[in-house]
């Protein structure tokens, strides 16, 4: 089973972007949950949600505490939430910043780290910074745990073409270090 | 053919709902049960959806209105929480003893005070005995199967009792995941339409309901109440098994169980947590440990020779409860564990929890703690007379 | 037979004898009686009769003897007096 | 056909011997509505003196004849928004019918009922307004007139008490709900009462609210045979005006162009019985003020042509 926690704030589609994950997941045959962390959820508030993968039927109803990845839809988040907490060895950071991946200050767990400027990507194709759909494109990119055909139709049918085609521009733009 | 599809649990209620053609809906809206309303509200809109849909204006006047529908003979659907159904009490008891099959979901959020909008069951739990069939489930797939089920329990003619069919707020409600979704004709050969016979309110036929009534009428009423909720006991397995065969998917009827055959320790609980405790299982297990799972899925009417059954041969168990029985010491499941047992052969060890109140996530973590604890209270013969609090360390630092 | 109901409802019709709560029995004076009416509108429990031939009598048998009709009554045709038990 | 024509043929829908206080005029009130909406109906009677004395009767009690229900006090206007979505998802139609008391109507029940009105329930409702709760011994309710003597606003041993505030206008607050149909009426006034009914009977777009005022010869300590004359001075005071409102457009209904005083139609009653000059004084005031504000509303409305049409 492979669990991700996802850190954004109100008003970026964050809990929605965990939901197209797990809808990819489906569609492909397999399992998946996504579970928003319970708040009052306010436009820029910090959200997190969390996400488990699987080729199983997936039974715990709980949240993420250790995860193989986290996707941060703002780096900003860094200075509020601990982004890194709990997360497992060989752990996989998706960060929405347009700063190259190798620059990226992280713990040693963290063995991969993908970085994409979704905030100007999505103002720059539908002149609003929602960067959930970029950075969908960014975490396929980086793990190939769902496939980005799928998200893009999934993406298409929530939110149009061209959010699809920003999850392919994402995709392309992605920067990935991997530490060795 | 059924479609699978991706799912929050206010999603897998509401198509549930929709299924089963009510022909009245009134609800109004409260966290974490909003969505429900809003998707009925959508798909009427979307002319998927052919009913009478009203927007009262509190949970009392969503009860009363379905109270009014129903006693006109037509199927009713609601869906509530916490605070909303403690405003409802009052019509809500009644519907139960005018015999109104009546579905409800329950999306189980904590009462206050304090202020709190986040999971657990002790809103309904406190209401198990206001007459109305209560049914506890455990994932999104379970909500939908179980809500299409609850109509064909309520309106069997030997039960004619509201149905709730309760799942945890946010853990579910606010949860995606693949769930199985079947189609109008598939579930309209299972549910037929709902007409009523024993109450109703039409020009053509004059009767007075609920006329004031004597104390000896009145015990003659709540006897066949609770012969119409003893009647349940079997009607819940009947439709659990119906269900099944025709659309490949059993709940186990009134208990789930879980490696409980061969257990010597058995796990008792109820809604969500159930999928963690699954998960335990497998890892005592497979450290040659025989721990098993009895999920509560009818918490009224209560199944006392199931839960007898399920006992027998086992050490001793364990019962997790996301809620607190007051003046007790205990939560009301453990309550309810052990006045089943009052007729069992044996007086066996146990061990009661409380955890995962006011949305309190009860983790694998804490589960697997509660089945440690139990093996050895029940290996040390003990009978626990209050819980043990489940609670989690404050954050755990990076690692 | 009482039906055996699952539910509080009932379709008979009984009804209670309120003659018997008379303490005073209203008299209708026929040769003052304008046949206007008024005492059939304002009786509360309905024991103004009008025949076919437009007259009016007073039904004893659930009248409960408030007096209305003979306070409303244009022409005083209407009088109390203490009730006479049948 | 006339009037007393119609009151005279019509079934009675009540059986007799339903047991309300000897010179009951709700029970007169509550027989005449029932000819007038016929047997087509279906009735809701929530807890209150109605209630109370068997109209919805079964087990040796009287009763109507007609299909009636209990609502619980507070969820009348509700329980009957429910009715009418099962007949129209059954494509039955019936009137549905509210005869609530005060308490029902303007404390407890006024959040079931002011919802229902905002929604545009298609049902009659008809509040009998004995300014209290009599059907237990006569407790304050919002309806209840200043002064007015209860046994939860007691008169002291020297004479002073008695309720300490003015009664809610409850009528002109269903009226600014923009309703297709509210009026108030009086047994004294039965063929304005009858006209009523049978205009509201007709609304087939939304809620219609009918507000009778119903002086209590048991509750409010009068001679049983002044129960209907005490009515009409309760209207020729302009102590409760007459009138009818669609939408905005409101009309006096009976016009009292030489009103008697306030005072003749207290002195009559009981429980204003320790009211000196300046209590009278203070309910002919109102009396006064609130009819100033109805023409004031009559006139704005330009509804008045007295025909209510």
């Amino acid at each position: 089973m492979i669990e991700i926690r996802l850190h954004g704030r109100g008003g970026m589609g964050t809990v929605k972007a965990a939901e197209v994950i797990v809808h990819a997941r489906v569609a492909e045959g397999g399992y998946g949950n996504s579970i928003p962390f319970f708040g009052f959820e306010r436009q820029g508030a910090p959200v997190t949600s969390f996400v488990r993968l699987d080729d199983k039927p997936i039974r715990p109803k709980t949240q993420v505490y250790e995860p193989n990845c986290v996707i941060v839809l703002d780096s900003t988040l860094r200075q509020a939430v601990d982004i890194f907490e709990g997360i497992r060895n060989e752990g996989i950071l998706v960060i929405n910043t347009p700063e190259a991946p190798e620059a990226i200050a992280a713990p040693d767990c963290i063995r991969t780290i993908a970085t994409v400027d979704a905030s100007e990507l999505s103002f720059r194709m539908i002149g609003k910074a929602i960067p959930n759909t970029a950075m969908l494109g960014a975490f396929i990119k980086c793990t190939g745990w769902v496939s980005i055909d799928v998200v893009a139709d999934r993406v298409a049918a929530l939110w149009g073409d061209i959010n699809a085609a920003i999850v392919r521009e994402a995709y392309k733009s992605t920067r990935i270090f991997r530490r060795p | 053919m059924s479609q699978v599809e991706v799912f929050n649990g206010n999603l897998a209620a509401a198509h549930a709902a929709r299924l089963s053609r009510p022909e009245v809906i009134a609800a109004y809206p409260i966290t974490p049960q909003t969505p429900v309303v809003e998707y009925l509200t959508q798909f009427h809109a979307d002319g998927l959806l052919d009913c009478q849909m009203t927007e009262a204006e509190s949970e009392h006047g969503a009860m009363s209105i379905l109270s009014g529908a129903s006693l006109t003979g037509v199927r009713c659907y609601t869906a509530t929480s916490s605070q909303g159904l403690a405003l409802m009490y009052e019509p809500y008891f009644r519907a139960s003893t005018l015999r109104l099959p009546i579905v409800m979901n329950i999306v189980n959020r904590e009462m206050i005070s304090p202020q709190t909008v986040w999971g657990g069951p002790q809103d309904s739990l406190t209401l198990r005995d206001a007459g109305w069939i209560q049914l506890y489930v455990e994932d999104n797939q379970e909500i939908l199967d179980t809500t299409i089920q609850a109509f064909k329990i309520a309106e069997h003619p030997e039960v004619l009792l509201p149905v709730n069919v309760c799942y945890d707020g946010f853990y579910l409600s606010h949860m995606s995941e693949r769930v199985e979704l079947p189609t109008l004709a598939e579930v309209d050969g299972f549910l037929p339409p709902y007409s009523s016979r024993h109450i109703i309110l039409d020009p053509d036929h004059p009767m007075a309901v609920d006329p004031l009534t004597n104390g000896r009428l009145l015990m003659g009423y709540r006897r066949k109440h609770m012969e119409a909720q003893a009647a349940a006991l079997r009607v819940i397995e009947q439709v659990d098994s119906e269900y099944s065969d025709r659309f490949g998917r059993s709940w186990g009827g009134l208990v789930g169980e879980y490696c409980a055959q061969d257990a010597d320790y058995l796990m008792i609980s109820l809604g969500s947590v159930c999928g963690a405790l699954r998960e335990c299982v497998d890892e005592f297990r497979s450290r040659g440990l025989r721990v098993g799972l009895l999920k509560i899925r009818s918490l009224r009417p209560f199944p006392r020779e199931r839960v007898i059954r399920a006992l027998d041969g086992k050490k001793g168990f364990g019962v997790i409860d996301r809620n607190v029985s007051f003046g007790t010491n205990t939560g009301i499941l453990y309550q309810e564990i052990r006045a089943a047992l009052y007729s069992a052969s044996k007086r066996y060890p146990a061990a009661a929890f409380i955890g995962g109140l006011g949305g309190e996530d009860l983790t694998l973590e804490i589960v697997e703690r509660a089945i440690d604890a139990t093996m050895a209270s029940v290996d040390a013969g003990e009978v626990a007379e209050a819980a043990t609090w489940l609670i989690r360390p404050e954050k755990r630092g990076n690692s | 037979m009482e039906k055996d109901y699952i539910a509080p409802v009932g379709e008979g019709l009984y009804i209670a004898r309120t003659g018997d709560w008379r303490t005073r029995r209203p008299q209708l004076d026929q040769a003052s009686c304008r046949r206007c009416g008024i005492c059939l509108m304002y009786c509360p429990v309905n024991s103004i009769v009008r025949s076919e031939a437009g007259e009016y009598s007073i039904d004893y048998e659930f009248c409960k003897g408030c007096g209305i009709c003979s306070v409303e009554c244009p022409a005083k045709s209407i009088s109390m007096h203490a009730a006479v038990r049948a | 056909m006339t009037l007393i024509d119609k009151l005279a043929n019509r079934e009675d829908l009540i059986s007799p011997g339903i047991s309300a206080c000897v010179g009951c005029n709700v029970e007169l009130t509550l027989r005449t509505v029932l000819k007038i909406l016929g047997p087509n109906t279906v009735l809701a009677v929530p807890p209150g003196c109605m209630g109370g004395v068997g109209v919805v009767g079964w087990d040796k009690k009287a009763g109507a004849k007609i299909p009636v229900f209990f609502p619980l006090l507070d969820n009348v206007a509700s329980m009957l928004a429910g009715i009418r979505l099962g007949f129209n998802a059954r494509g039955r139609d019936a009137h549905v019918v509210a005869f609530a008391g005060d308490g029902a109507t303007v404390d407890a029940g006024f959040q079931a009922l002011s919802g229902a009105a905002e929604r545009g329930d298609r049902i009659l409702y008809i509040c009998y307004d004995n300014e209290g709760y009599m059907n237990t011994g006569y407790q304050r309710s919002s309806s209840t007139s200043k002064g007015s003597w209860t046994s939860t606003t007691p008169v002291s041993r020297e004479g002073k008490g008695g309720k300490a505030q003015h009664r809610k206008d409850f009528p002109l607050i269903m009226a600014l709900h923009d309703l297709p149909y509210v009026a108030t009426a009086s047994p004294a006034f039965i063929p304005d009462l009858v006209r009523k009914v049978e205009r509201a009977m007709e609304v087939r777009d939304g809620l219609a609210y009918i507000h009778i005022y119903n002086p209590c010869p048991t509750g409010w300590s009068f001679k049983a045979e002044d129960s209907i004359a005490i009515s009409r001075l309760s209207v020729k005071s302009r102590f409760f005006p007459l009138w009818e409102s669609r939408g905005r457009k409101l009309t006096i209904t009976v016009r009292e162009q030489r009103p008697v005083p306030v005072a003749d139609y207290v002195a009559k009653i009981g429980k204003f019985r320790h009211l000196g000059p300046e209590g009278i004084a203070e309910l002919q005031a109102l009396t006064d003020e609130r009819y100033r504000y109805l023409e004031a509303m009559e006139k704005s409305g330009a509804g008045g042509d007295g025909t209510g049409a």
